[in-house]
């Protein structure tokens, strides 16, 4: 059965082998589902958020994994709108790597509201003036899309496609994925920046907020191009990873070098109209509140540090490193590379979402710190599961890397 | 031609009905529905008892007595608000106070008598408690080693003749817990008057300056926010007509956080810094000398008494900086009126020479019939030829020799603590109480006869000691009690008889009678917001209206009594000097939790717990509400 | 969210953010729908086979597309872009028309069966004389394949198209389909033993302008047999003989367990 | 500062809360009757100062060293320009553009929790517990206000189904006006101090709008722009100017 399912010229490891590889994750995803159980049957009291802290690890993980699930839908524009051919050989991979990073932020929302059941009120009674409506619309459609990206991929398993309606759909949609791609970019477009709206709208945290260009804060921007920025680099990152893992080229090294080289452009541009929002928030948007911005950086762990880590240090040098050709030459420092883009944007959504709470706001607030209960980090654990899970399930019965079977041959 | 219908057809027709539905308004309607029928509220909004309608009573929980205004549907009270202007509480009220409705249905309430036998409660009929406690006034009647007392939180009800015809039917003691006035160390000043027997309010609007010995003036003690209130106001007044107070207390507590001054001194050195005061004043010339001259004793006794204290040996003792004491000793001359308070309602008085030392500052600052005003007593029936035993304080009660300890509901165990009486039971003794919960002293009881809850019956209240005028109120009951419920005046009765022992008829409306009698002070009617002279209420049924509808009687002001005090007593020099120059003591260990619980008989309402729990505000959460209150 | 909505405020915000996303969902809504319609619509028209062909020889790599004239010489390095279906190419009505004497070709030592026609798929047809045809599975196939494990033949009445799968076998690890060169009704299943595996009655007249024959035929098996070398040498580890060939009685052998699969497909030009 | 629509044109009546520092001694009575009042069970077991559904919270800002603390009672601050309902994805958060009141409306929230995340006056709570009472407090339960329900946000409203109430009343006496004796919240009738005083700030004569004026008043973190209908008075220059700071801008 197993053998009939993975697709033809592909190595892959024995079945029990690979049900043993699942064993960790599937427990990981057993223990998060026991805690999602718990907080949708004793209640959130089972996380360690409060009144005070109303988000915590969840929302840092659901700005997270959807920024460096961006690389699906900006990988979909590059192939089909823009027409880079050779990303055809990290597409299938990059939906994959999109659906589950959107899917498992959806599922954690879900748990992280108090009444899932009436989250449909958004959709019934919208606010088009919050950020979270324009969030839940476009995540709910983005998801759909992805769905239907994802089902070409399992419509063409081994097995499945010998149904002849079943291929026969898959050309079909496959014909038709340049107006998904597109629908898709649109949606990421909003998203992305609706989520870095989220934090930029908040009038009362002179720490959070920022100018506005039209309806949107500039973070609203920056979102979108850190996301797109840090898409490829995760994709060229989960990619070296599971060629690690799988012990097998995946695919040709060109295919690193245009994402990178797109990664890096686009980190560049980031960290440049950052640094310019950066200094119109330091010397114009927090200083008309009565706030100094150098007071946000006087409350230890977080000093100025944290500002320099993420502009510079996970910023413009990851980028100068994504540029250059000598860098990217090397796999070792390409790599490292990638993954310090990537840990740019995660610091980002971490001072985004943590520092932004701990901050005092009232005269006689203090410093507020939050540590998640282990419910919270199950389930978060369960997410990270879920995903390997369902990327090894991926990758084993369905043709995740098209140039594998090729590369593979030549030896 | 000849219509054929295919199963196709069928499934186009029924295809085409469903599409042609759902573009229809219809299933928008539905959802629009859902929405709205998702939006009720899972738990149904209580039902109204009735309509609404506000009542006037007052609060019975703490010595305070404050003005409450019920929002009643029907008979339910649903919730209280303060009432400005009431003469007891003028608008005070606190978190007590406001949960009081609560209480009935307190899950430690019990409804029914209980023996408690070797930890177990086992529910026993009327007749089964009305027996033993007839067995027990009859065994008191013959064995002079097994005594009756009985401890009445509040004196002068109508329960409290029964109580006291039953201690002088079997010779035993009647005990009630110091006034609140004792607590403030003003019952001490006011034995020091040779004048006859005198007692002595606060009135803080008369005050300049308010010294406290660690007496939480702004929070617990006396009536609710008074203080504060006006000190708040005399803010805004010129600078010569403000209020400040100046705590002296080993730990910041609530009121010293709040206090214009905190002055933190070495645990029980207070005597000490109160003499360096003395000696300040006294040495600079800048104690009230008209007041000295006319109404003290024993200047010269007390001034070589207090020139031992000089700053610098103030300093040494106290830990307050010898320009600090100088400092405040100026202050408060040149800024009088200025009284001083020493001792915590709810933690007890201060030691004697302590106490003396206060009283001397007073008398030096000139307090007494100023800010310390004579306070009347509201007129109570005279005792007639009944047989009624007087009251005596916890001191008389003698170790290991009360046989029948009986304990009123309106005991509270922060104000008479129960170490003391279990020291005065005699082996097997019988404890039995009144309060209606299973808490508090009512948990120490081997027979809890539990009587009616806060706001299930009508209660006499008279004011706090501390208040500047006496105040008298027959707080209406707002609740009924349960059905079967033993009122303690009938169960002690019916015991009585069966004990053979003869007690005087009820005296019914005794005390209205004595007030219209007295002619004396006005009633403040809540609902009206007005006040009624006592001697234009036509007759003893408009008073009980009148106090019916929740009103409170206040008394008129009191001439100054002629007489002395004495600054020191016979033989006190020795005793003020020793404890004077002695050691600090240890830090007494905090007490209050809530505000108030102390000194209130009944535990807090389980609402409470949003003010230990949800809030950083109270300490020692856990004190105040028992979790097994929780189950 | 729309007007009759409880609360619904018509303001221009909310017409455009509900409007656009109305928009985007029902672009979304119509071009999945569209899909699944013309899917289902080109399943009901019997083009499902083509499809599948033409997406997979999509797939093939370069040297399994190789156009049956540069097989012969005639063109060489041409590539097919019409998935061998040869009857609408002009490029081979032309050179048919032209019709030059083919020079000598090695068979390979294969037989090349002068009454069959080979299909590139290695599927043979021979017309029998009751209108019928017969397929079965050419010479270089049959070997390749050695001893099948089990060969799943489609039923009798049963329907072909061409281009689509005419049968299904499965040799050890291997498991692989046969293309159909013809369309039509199966009427009778053989088996490998009989001479054929299938007896088909063709839809309508026999067009055979796609399928090869004799030396033309023997070119491509010639052609193939390199493609097969290329194949198994391709994973790593298999001795290929001094000479470059390969023991052609028995293929089979030749081929590792772990690569028949793929050897398979690629032979049988199955992605 | 930043516009809103909502500041744009000030609403016909602004229903204003004024504290007076002075007085208020954190006796813990405002949120007490709030909580009576608006129907808040008592606290969980496990109820933290940071996790309890308080509406009306008192806060103790302590002074350097041993100087007076100051205590704040902070309710929802009801901002002209308030930053929670704009955020709100479902509409679960409505300005009253006649009494300037922002009303909650627990049914329709889900509880995602943005709104508290936006408010820089931490005045929200989430019911991380069910509510419960038990059996025999059901029955003091206030008939006016709904229940509840777990996941979802709350805060105080100016008790504004007093405010329905106080309506129902005029209009039974054929009145277009309440007398404002009829509207007056929980808190303000509860205070001993007399801390609390509640009007309208639209009636130029009134005592509030006077207090607005009045110099010793100020606003929390007023340079947001907020806008709060909540006011602070304290006649003390130190602590109106502690009081006026953000938090952040400490240490």
């Amino acid at each position: 059965m197993d053998d009939t399912l993975i697709g033809r010229g592909l190595k892959r490891t024995p079945l029990p082998r690979f049900l043993l590889w699942l064993v960790p994750w599937a427990a990981l995803l057993a223990l998060g589902l026991y805690a999602v159980y718990l907080c949708f049957a004793v209640g959130l009291n089972q996380t360690n958020m409060d009144n005070r802290f109303a988000f915590g690890l969840w929302i840092y993980l659901d700005l997270t994994v959807i920024a460096l699930g961006a690389g699906a839908f900006f990988t979909g524009f590059l192939l089909y709108i823009l027409k880079k051919k050779e990303l055809k050989a990290v597409i299938n991979s990059a939906v994959v790597i999109g659906f589950i990073c959107y899917s498992g932020a959806v599922g954690i929302l879900m748990v992280d509201v108090g009444q899932p059941l009436r989250a449909w009120f958004t959709f019934w009674h919208p606010n088009v003036h919050s950020m979270l409506a324009e969030v839940t619309f476009c995540l709910t459609l983005y998801l759909s899309v992805l769905a239907i990206e994802y089902a070409p991929l399992v419509l063409k398993n081994r097995r499945l496609k010998e149904v002849p309606g079943l291929l026969v759909l898959e050309n079909q949609l496959h014909k038709v994925m340049v107006v998904f791609a597109g629908i898709g970019t649109l949606l990421s477009f909003f998203h992305q920046g609706s989520l870095g709206g989220l934090y930029g709208v908040l009038r009362g945290n002179p720490f959070a907020f920022r100018e506005h260009i039209g309806i949107w804060p500039t973070t609203f921007f920056l979102f979108i191009l850190s996301a797109a920025a840090v898409g490829p680099s995760f994709i060229l990152l989960t990619t070296w990873l599971v060629g690690k893992v799988s012990k097998k080229r995946l695919v040709s090294p060109e295919v690193f070098q245009t994402l990178a080289k797109i990664s890096g452009w686009l980190l560049l541009v980031y960290v440049v109209l950052k640094g310019i929002d950066s200094l119109v928030w330091i010397n114009s948007t927090s200083p008309k509140t009565g706030v100094q911005v150098s007071s946000f950086y006087a409350h230890p762990p977080f000093g100025t540090w944290v500002l320099f880590a993420e502009v510079v240090l996970l910023g413009l040098v990851p980028a100068v490193m994504l540029l250059s050709r000598r860098v990217r030459a090397r796999t070792g420092l390409l790599v490292l590379a990638a993954a310090m883009a990537c840990a740019g944007v995660v610091l980002n959504r971490y001072i985004m979402t943590i520092q932004t709470l701990a901050l005092p706001s009232l005269p006689f607030d203090s410093f507020l710190s939050y540590s998640p209960s282990w419910q919270e980090i199950a389930a978060f654990l369960a997410v990270l599961g879920y995903g390997v899970l369902l990327y090894s399930i991926s990758f084993r019965w369905l043709n995740l890397f098209p140039e594998e079977r090729e590369l593979a041959t030549k030896g | 031609m000849k219509l054929e219908l295919s199963r196709r057809d069928l499934f186009l027709a029924g295809g085409g009905a469903v599409a042609g539905i759902a573009l229809s308004p219809v299933p928008w309607k539905l959802l629009d529905d859902l929405s709205i029928w998702t939006q009720q509220p899972p738990t149904p909004t209580p039902r109204p008892a009735g309509p609404l309608a506000f009542r006037f009573t007052s609060c019975a929980l703490c010595p305070a007595s404050c003005g409450l205004k019920a929002r009643c549907f029907g008979a339910q009270p649903v919730g209280f608000a303060a009432v400005p202007g009431h003469p007891a509480s003028d608008g005070g009220l606190c978190p007590l106070g406001l949960t009081a409705h609560h209480l009935a249905k307190h899950p430690l309430r019990a409804n029914h008598p209980e023996r408690v036998s070797g930890g177990k409660r086992e529910r026993i009929d009327r007749a089964a408690a009305t027996a033993a406690l007839s067995a027990a006034l009859a065994a008191c009647g013959r064995d002079p080693k097994r005594t009756f007392a009985v401890v009445d939180g509040r004196p002068g009800r109508s329960l409290s003749r029964t109580y006291r015809a039953l201690a002088a039917a079997t010779g035993g003691l009647y005990v009630t817990p110091p006034a609140a006035g004792a607590a403030l160390s003003l019952e001490a000043l006011a034995k020091r008057f040779d004048g006859g027997a005198l007692a002595l309010g606060v009135d803080f609007s008369k005050a300049r300056r308010v010294v406290s010995f660690g007496t939480p003036v702004l929070t617990d003690a006396g009536t609710p926010g008074l203080l504060a209130r006006l000190r708040a106001e005399s803010r805004r007044r010129p600078a010569a007509e403000r209020i400040e107070v100046i705590q002296v207390e080993a730990t910041r507590g609530r009121s010293a956080a709040l206090a214009d001054r905190y002055i933190p001194i070495a645990p029980g050195t207070e005597a000490a810094f109160a003499l360096g005061l003395a000696h300040v004043l006294l040495d600079e010339k800048l104690a009230d000398a008209a007041f000295l001259e006319a109404r003290t004793t024993g200047l010269a006794d007390f001034a070589a008494l207090s020139a031992r204290f000089a700053p610098a040996l103030v300093e040494q003792k106290t830990g307050v900086g010898a320009g600090v004491v100088t400092a405040l000793a100026r202050d408060l001359a040149a800024n009088r009126p200025a009284l001083v308070l020493g001792g915590d309602p709810t933690a007890g008085p201060l030691s004697g020479e302590t106490e003396a030392a206060i009283a001397a500052l007073n008398l030096l600052l000139g307090a007494p019939f100023g800010a310390l005003p004579v306070r009347s007593e509201a007129p109570r029936e005279t005792d007639g030829d009944a047989k009624l035993a007087a009251a005596t304080s916890l001191d008389a009660l003698p170790d290991g020799s009360v046989g029948f300890l009986l304990l009123d509901a309106t005991v509270a165990e922060g104000m008479v603590p129960w170490a003391r009486l279990e020291r005065a039971l005699a082996a097997d003794a019988l404890v039995v109480s009144f309060s209606p919960f299973r808490a508090g002293l009512g948990e120490k009881a081997t027979l809890l006869i539990p009587g009616p809850a806060p706001l299930e019956e009508s209660i006499e209240l008279e004011g706090p000691a501390d208040a500047p005028f006496a105040t008298l109120a027959f707080a209406p009951a707002l609740l009924s009690p349960p059905k079967d419920l033993a009122l303690p005046e009938e169960i002690l009765r019916e015991a009585a008889e069966a004990a053979g022992l003869s007690l005087p008829a009820p005296a019914a409306g005794a005390r209205s009678a004595a007030l219209l009698a007295a002619r004396r002070g006005r009633l403040y009617d809540p609902a009206a917001a007005s006040f009624v002279a006592v001697g234009d209420v036509a007759s003893p049924d408009a008073l009980g209206e009148l106090f019916a509808r929740g009103a409170c009687w206040v008394d008129d002001a009191t001439p100054e009594p002629k007489g002395r005090f004495a600054l020191l007593k016979d033989g006190e020099a020795p005793r003020l000097l020793e404890t004077a120059l002695g050691a600090p003591t240890a830090l007494p260990a905090s007490l209050a939790s809530l505000p108030r619980v102390a000194v209130s008989a009944a535990p807090p309402s389980l609402l409470l717990t949003k003010l230990t729990r949800e809030t950083a505000l109270f300490s020692a959460p856990a004190a105040a509400i028992p979790t097994a209150a929780r189950a | 969210m729309l007007p009759g909505n409880t609360d619904f405020i018509l303001d221009p915000a909310n017409v455009i953010f509900l409007g656009a996303f109305a928009l985007v969902l029902v672009t979304a809504l119509g071009t999945l729908a569209f899909a699944i319609v013309s899917a289902r619509r080109a399943v009901a028209r019997g083009q499902a086979a083509s499809i599948l062909w033409h997406e997979e020889f999509e797939e093939l790599p370069a040297s399994a597309r190789s156009c049956r004239h540069a097989l012969t010489g005639e063109l060489p390095g041409r590539h097919c872009e019409r998935a061998f279906d040869c009857k609408g190419c002009e490029t081979h009505a032309r050179l048919v028309a032209d019709a030059k004497p083919l020079p000598s070709i090695d068979t390979g030592g294969f037989f090349v069966l002068a009454d069959r026609l080979y299909h590139r798929g290695h599927a043979w047809l021979k017309q029998e004389e009751d209108g019928t045809v017969t397929l079965g599975l050419d010479d270089l196939a049959t070997r390749l394949v050695g001893k099948s494990d089990t060969l799943d033949l489609p039923a009798v009445g049963e329907r072909l198209a061409e281009n689509g799968p005419a049968f299904r076998l499965k040799a050890g690890k291997a498991r692989v389909r046969v293309v159909s060169p013809v369309s039509g009704e199966v009427v009778e299943t053989g088996g490998l033993g009989r001479g054929f595996l299938l007896r088909v009655r063709p839809d309508g007249p026999l067009d055979t302008r796609a399928l090869l024959s004799g030396r033309e035929a023997a070119a491509f098996l010639s052609r193939e047999l390199d493609r097969l070398q290329l194949a198994i040498s391709g994973a790593r580890g298999v001795p290929a003989l001094a000479d470059g060939g390969l023991p052609v009685d028995d293929l089979s052998k030749a081929i590792p367990e772990e690569d028949r699969d793929r050897v398979l497909g690629e032979m049988l030009l199955e992605a | 500062m930043h516009t809103s629509k909502h500041t744009t044109s000030l609403p016909a009546h602004r229903y204003t809360l004024v504290v007076d520092l002075d007085r208020c001694t954190g006796c813990g009575a405002c949120g007490t009757a709030c909580a009576v009042e608006n129907n808040i069970p008592p606290a969980a077991e496990k109820a933290t100062e940071r996790t309890g559904t308080v509406w009306m919270r008192v806060h103790e800002a302590a002074a350097a060293g041993d100087g007076p603390s100051t205590f704040v009672p902070i309710p929802c601050q009801q901002c002209d320009n308030p930053p929670c309902v704009d955020v709100c994805p479902q509409r679960a958060i409505e300005y009253d553009p006649r009494t300037g009141i922002v009303a909650q409306i627990p049914v329709r929230c889900l509880g995602c929790r943005y709104c508290m995340v936006a408010c820089p006056y931490h005045t929200r709570s989430f019911n991380w517990w069910t509510p419960e009472w038990p059996e025999g407090m059901k029955a003091t339960l206030n008939p006016d206000v709904s229940i509840r329900t777990r996941g979802v946000v709350e805060k105080c409203n100016f008790c504004v189904q007093r405010l329905q109430a106080a309506r129902a009343k005029a209009s039974a006496a054929g009145q277009a006006e309440i007398d404002p004796a009829d509207y007056v919240p929980a808190c303000v009738e509860a205070c001993p101090s007399r801390a609390l005083s509640f009007g309208d700030a639209a009636d130029e004569k009134g005592e509030v709008a006077r207090l607005a004026k009045d110099p010793e008043s100020f606003r929390l973190l007023a340079g947001l722009g907020t806008g709060p209908k909540v006011l602070y008075r304290s006649s003390d220059p130190a602590v109106r100017e502690r009081l006026s700071r953000t938090g952040v801008t400490r240490g």
